[in-house]
């Protein structure tokens, strides 16, 4: 328990230090968003149609976009050894280094996907929905993208690479994420997508620090 | 060949079934093409059009054939850490995402005399894209390390994990497909088969498993060959 | 000013080396050991003892393991062949107790360019659990290695000796019986390499062992050495395992 | 076979004649693509042989020392 909050501290910490890094994460963010009106239009009820499809396809990528930092940095300069020798299971810092990656990106994406929603003329009653289900989904994102940057670690090419490993996982997230907003909208109502996304997240939270484990493991076999 | 694994007595054993499966895939599969494109009746509803399902079917069967290979290789190859069932995982890959593709090609051409589209987001062909995306995907990785080893073996986890995965995607995909079903398209499949259609059905089916088996196992030994190359090469450097 | 840091810093480490603090572990041994990087076998059949106070020089040329003996020692990498053992019992039967026994010092320093000095370290005495007062540990690790006037500086700042130095602080910050120690000395000046002289001694005068490859001479006094040369593989026998 | 006959496939020639054509190119290529694979580990390893066989021949003593 001491090493997760150990290490989340520190990943926080240097997180923020690294603030630069994190409003780019954002602004992309927005600006891919900004970018769909552009392309399809301005017109208000198509973009309402689409809204909540472009606020999570966006934040995949951004995501995706941040996982290079993930652990990259740490392998690079020897503090993985570091931390890999440390006597809490490797699976705990994942899952610390996965949370601290999520608070740090995950989080300010939550922030600012409203004022997106707004913008992209989003159904008033598609906002708490949307809202919850990044709440419960982009941990997820977080988790899974923790196997890829583990996975990619050393290779050739990384950043195409992780989002390459990665997207076709995190599929499952992207549908029931939109399809909650949908069904609230529909007026079908949201919680049985929310609850989706909520079994993932409670299957994800164990499984894919172990699995990023076994890969960072090989990957410091190898470094 | 390290890691102190002899993949001599694994040699041998391929190298017993090869005469098989290539004798089994060059009896089956002309057989096969006999029985989709003449020793069968055209559909009652779709013509002649219904034999491009004695070859989409089976691809899709070994799409998803291929990969449960890969993932129950590197299952073993991370439990027992044996090298040459990282190996297997390796070169089965891009034989599973030729079937794949080969399965979305095959569909597209029967979707469009069928629901008058080359692509339909169904939910069968729906999953069967995210497949290719994910035999794609672990291909890439297998090969974006310097060291062959380190590659083999993070595919190994991938194909894993994948696998783990691939109920949800199949059944998120169909989620979404009920939610979205466009009213126009018409429904394949069900019920419909006639006991005639599974003659053909099989017989491709069982050929394109063969052919898999033997084109597997010449790709394996191409690689285990590779692999006996560099460390001869590495050996005549230090010697 | 650094040599009264130092010298500061040997007072609280003769302090520290009390009988209350010595290490009462067990010989650290490996047998049969052969290590494989990539389709190449680097070195095969190759045993060792390490007893509490012992000091072990790995030495051999370039590429012949010595690193990755270091790593297969401290588990990052598993031996292709053989075990290692410590106090008689199978590392492996308990992986997290071996991880507490060991302090590592690899080639890389470890040393984030925005945490200062005290917080790398800190995070480090957090992991390893350092004992009743680790503000007090942390700062006779500093005094030790003569960086105490570091403690608040960002890592971007440091020289590569002084990082040097912090990386080599992180070995006193939590104790622990087995150091293992890839060319420690490097980029260190006279000052540096006689306070990690004086480090070393203090840690085997307390019983803990060292294992360090190098191509220097570390000062380790009546260190033994193991050559990795020998137990270097024939060509004929790596054609024979292909 | 309805109205039209084999090659006609009852009007579906379009669709079902490419399906069995990238079929069966998608299998060959396959095919050979692995025997290529194997042919030229086959022979590199042949040459790699071969030449090892060459620079032993002259001194059988540490040939047979190494044996």
């Amino acid at each position: 328990m001491s090493a997760f909050v150990a290490v989340l501290a520190r990943d926080l910490r240097l997180g923020l230090r690294h603030g630069a890094d994190l409003a780019m994460v954002v602004i992309f963010f927005v600006l891919a968003a900004l970018l769909f009106p552009f392309g399809v239009g301005p017109e208000a009820n198509l973009l309402a149609r689409i809204a909540a499809g472009v606020v999570w396809v966006t934040a995949l990528l951004a995501a995706m976009l941040s996982l290079d930092r993930l652990f990259h940095a740490d392998y690079e300069d020897g503090s993985l050894d570091q931390l890999a020798l440390s006597p809490a299971p490797l699976a705990v810092i994942v899952l610390a280094k996965a949370t601290a990656h999520w608070l740090t990106t995950g989080l300010p994406l939550i922030a600012v996907a409203p004022a997106l929603g707004l913008m992209l003329r989003l159904d008033p009653a598609g906002f708490a929905p949307l809202l919850l289900a990044m709440l419960v989904g982009t941990p997820c994102l977080s988790l899974f993208g923790a196997i890829g940057a583990a996975l990619t670690l050393g290779a050739r090419r990384g950043g195409a690479l992780v989002a390459l490993v990665v997207l076709p996982l995190v599929l499952p997230v992207l549908i029931f994420g939109v399809g909650a907003v949908e069904a609230e909208v529909t007026g079908l109502g949201a919680q049985p997508h929310l609850l989706v996304l909520g079994a993932l997240l409670a299957a994800a939270l164990p499984l894919a620090p172990l699995a990023a484990a076994l890969a960072l493991r090989q990957a410091l076999e190898s470094a | 060949m390290h890691r102190f694994a002899n993949p001599a007595r694994f040699l041998r054993i391929i190298t017993a079934i090869l005469p098989w499966s290539a004798g089994a895939s060059a009896a089956l599969l002309p057989l096969g093409l006999y029985f989709a494109l003449i020793g069968s009746p055209p559909d009652y509803q779709q013509g002649d059009s219904v034999r491009i399902m004695y070859v989409h079917v089976p691809a899709a069967w070994m799409a998803l054939a291929v990969y449960s290979v890969m993932a129950a290789s590197g299952a073993v190859a991370l439990v027992w850490r044996h090298p040459v069932a990282e190996l297997v995982a390796q070169a089965a890959a891009p034989i599973g995402a030729v079937f794949t593709a080969m399965c979305l090609i095959t569909g597209s051409l029967w979707g469009q005399p069928m629901w008058g589209t080359w692509w339909v987001w169904d939910a069968r062909l729906t999953s069967v894209l995210v497949l290719l995306f994910l035999y794609l995907g672990y291909i890439a990785l297998v090969n974006a390390f310097d060291d062959p080893t380190r590659g083999a073996r993070a595919g190994a986890v991938l194909a894993l994990v994948g696998l783990v995965n691939l109920p949800i995607i199949k059944f998120s995909v169909d989620w979404w497909n009920t939610l979205h079903q466009p009213a126009s398209v018409a429904r394949l499949g069900g019920p419909s088969i006639d006991p005639q259609m599974l003659l053909p059905l099989f017989t491709m089916a069982g050929g394109f498993a063969a052919f898999f088996v033997t084109v597997l196992i010449l790709r394996v030994r191409a690689e285990l060959l590779r692999r006996k190359l560099r460390v001869l090469r590495l050996a005549q450097a230090q010697g | 000013m650094a040599k009264t840091d130092l010298d500061r810093g040997r007072h609280k480490l003769n302090q520290r080396s009390d009988p209350r603090q010595s290490f009462d572990s067990g010989s650290f041994a490996g047998a049969g050991l052969a290590c494989v990087r990539g389709d190449r076998l680097l070195f095969r059949g190759l045993g060792f003892v390490v007893k509490p106070g012992d000091a072990l020089v790995l030495t051999g040329p370039n590429g012949s393991g010595k690193s990755s003996l270091l790593r297969l020692m401290a588990g990052l990498l598993a031996p292709a062949a053989g075990h290692l053992t410590w106090a008689g019992r199978p590392v492996e039967a308990n992986r997290e107790a071996q991880r507490g026994r060991v302090r590592w010092l690899g080639h890389l320093d470890a040393v984030k360019p925005t945490l200062t000095v005290r917080e790398t370290l800190a995070l480090h005495g957090r992991l390893h659990g350092a004992g009743a007062d680790p503000a007090a540990a942390l700062d006779d690790a500093l005094g030790a290695l003569g960086i105490g006037a570091l403690a608040d500086t960002p890592g971007r700042q440091l020289s590569a000796g002084q990082r040097r130095r912090v990386a080599l602080a992180r070995l006193l910050v939590a104790p622990a019986p087995l150091w293992l120690l890839d060319e420690p000395t490097v980029g260190l000046d006279d000052a540096g390499f006689a306070a990690f002289g004086a480090v070393a001694a203090a840690h085997r005068a307390a019983g803990g062992a060292i294992v360090a490859a190098t191509h220097s001479d570390l000062g380790l006094g009546d260190a033994r050495r193991l050559t990795l040369a020998d137990f270097a593989p024939s060509a004929a026998e790596l054609e024979a395992a292909a | 076979m309805t109205g039209g006959g084999f090659w006609t496939m009852g009007g579906y020639a379009a669709y079902v004649w490419p399906a069995y054509a990238v079929t069966t190119l998608a299998l060959i290529a396959l095919l050979l693509g692995a025997l290529r694979g194997l042919r030229q580990a086959e022979r590199e390893l042949a040459t790699l042989e071969g030449s090892r066989a060459r620079r032993r021949a002259p001194s059988a003593s540490a040939a047979g020392d190494l044996a």
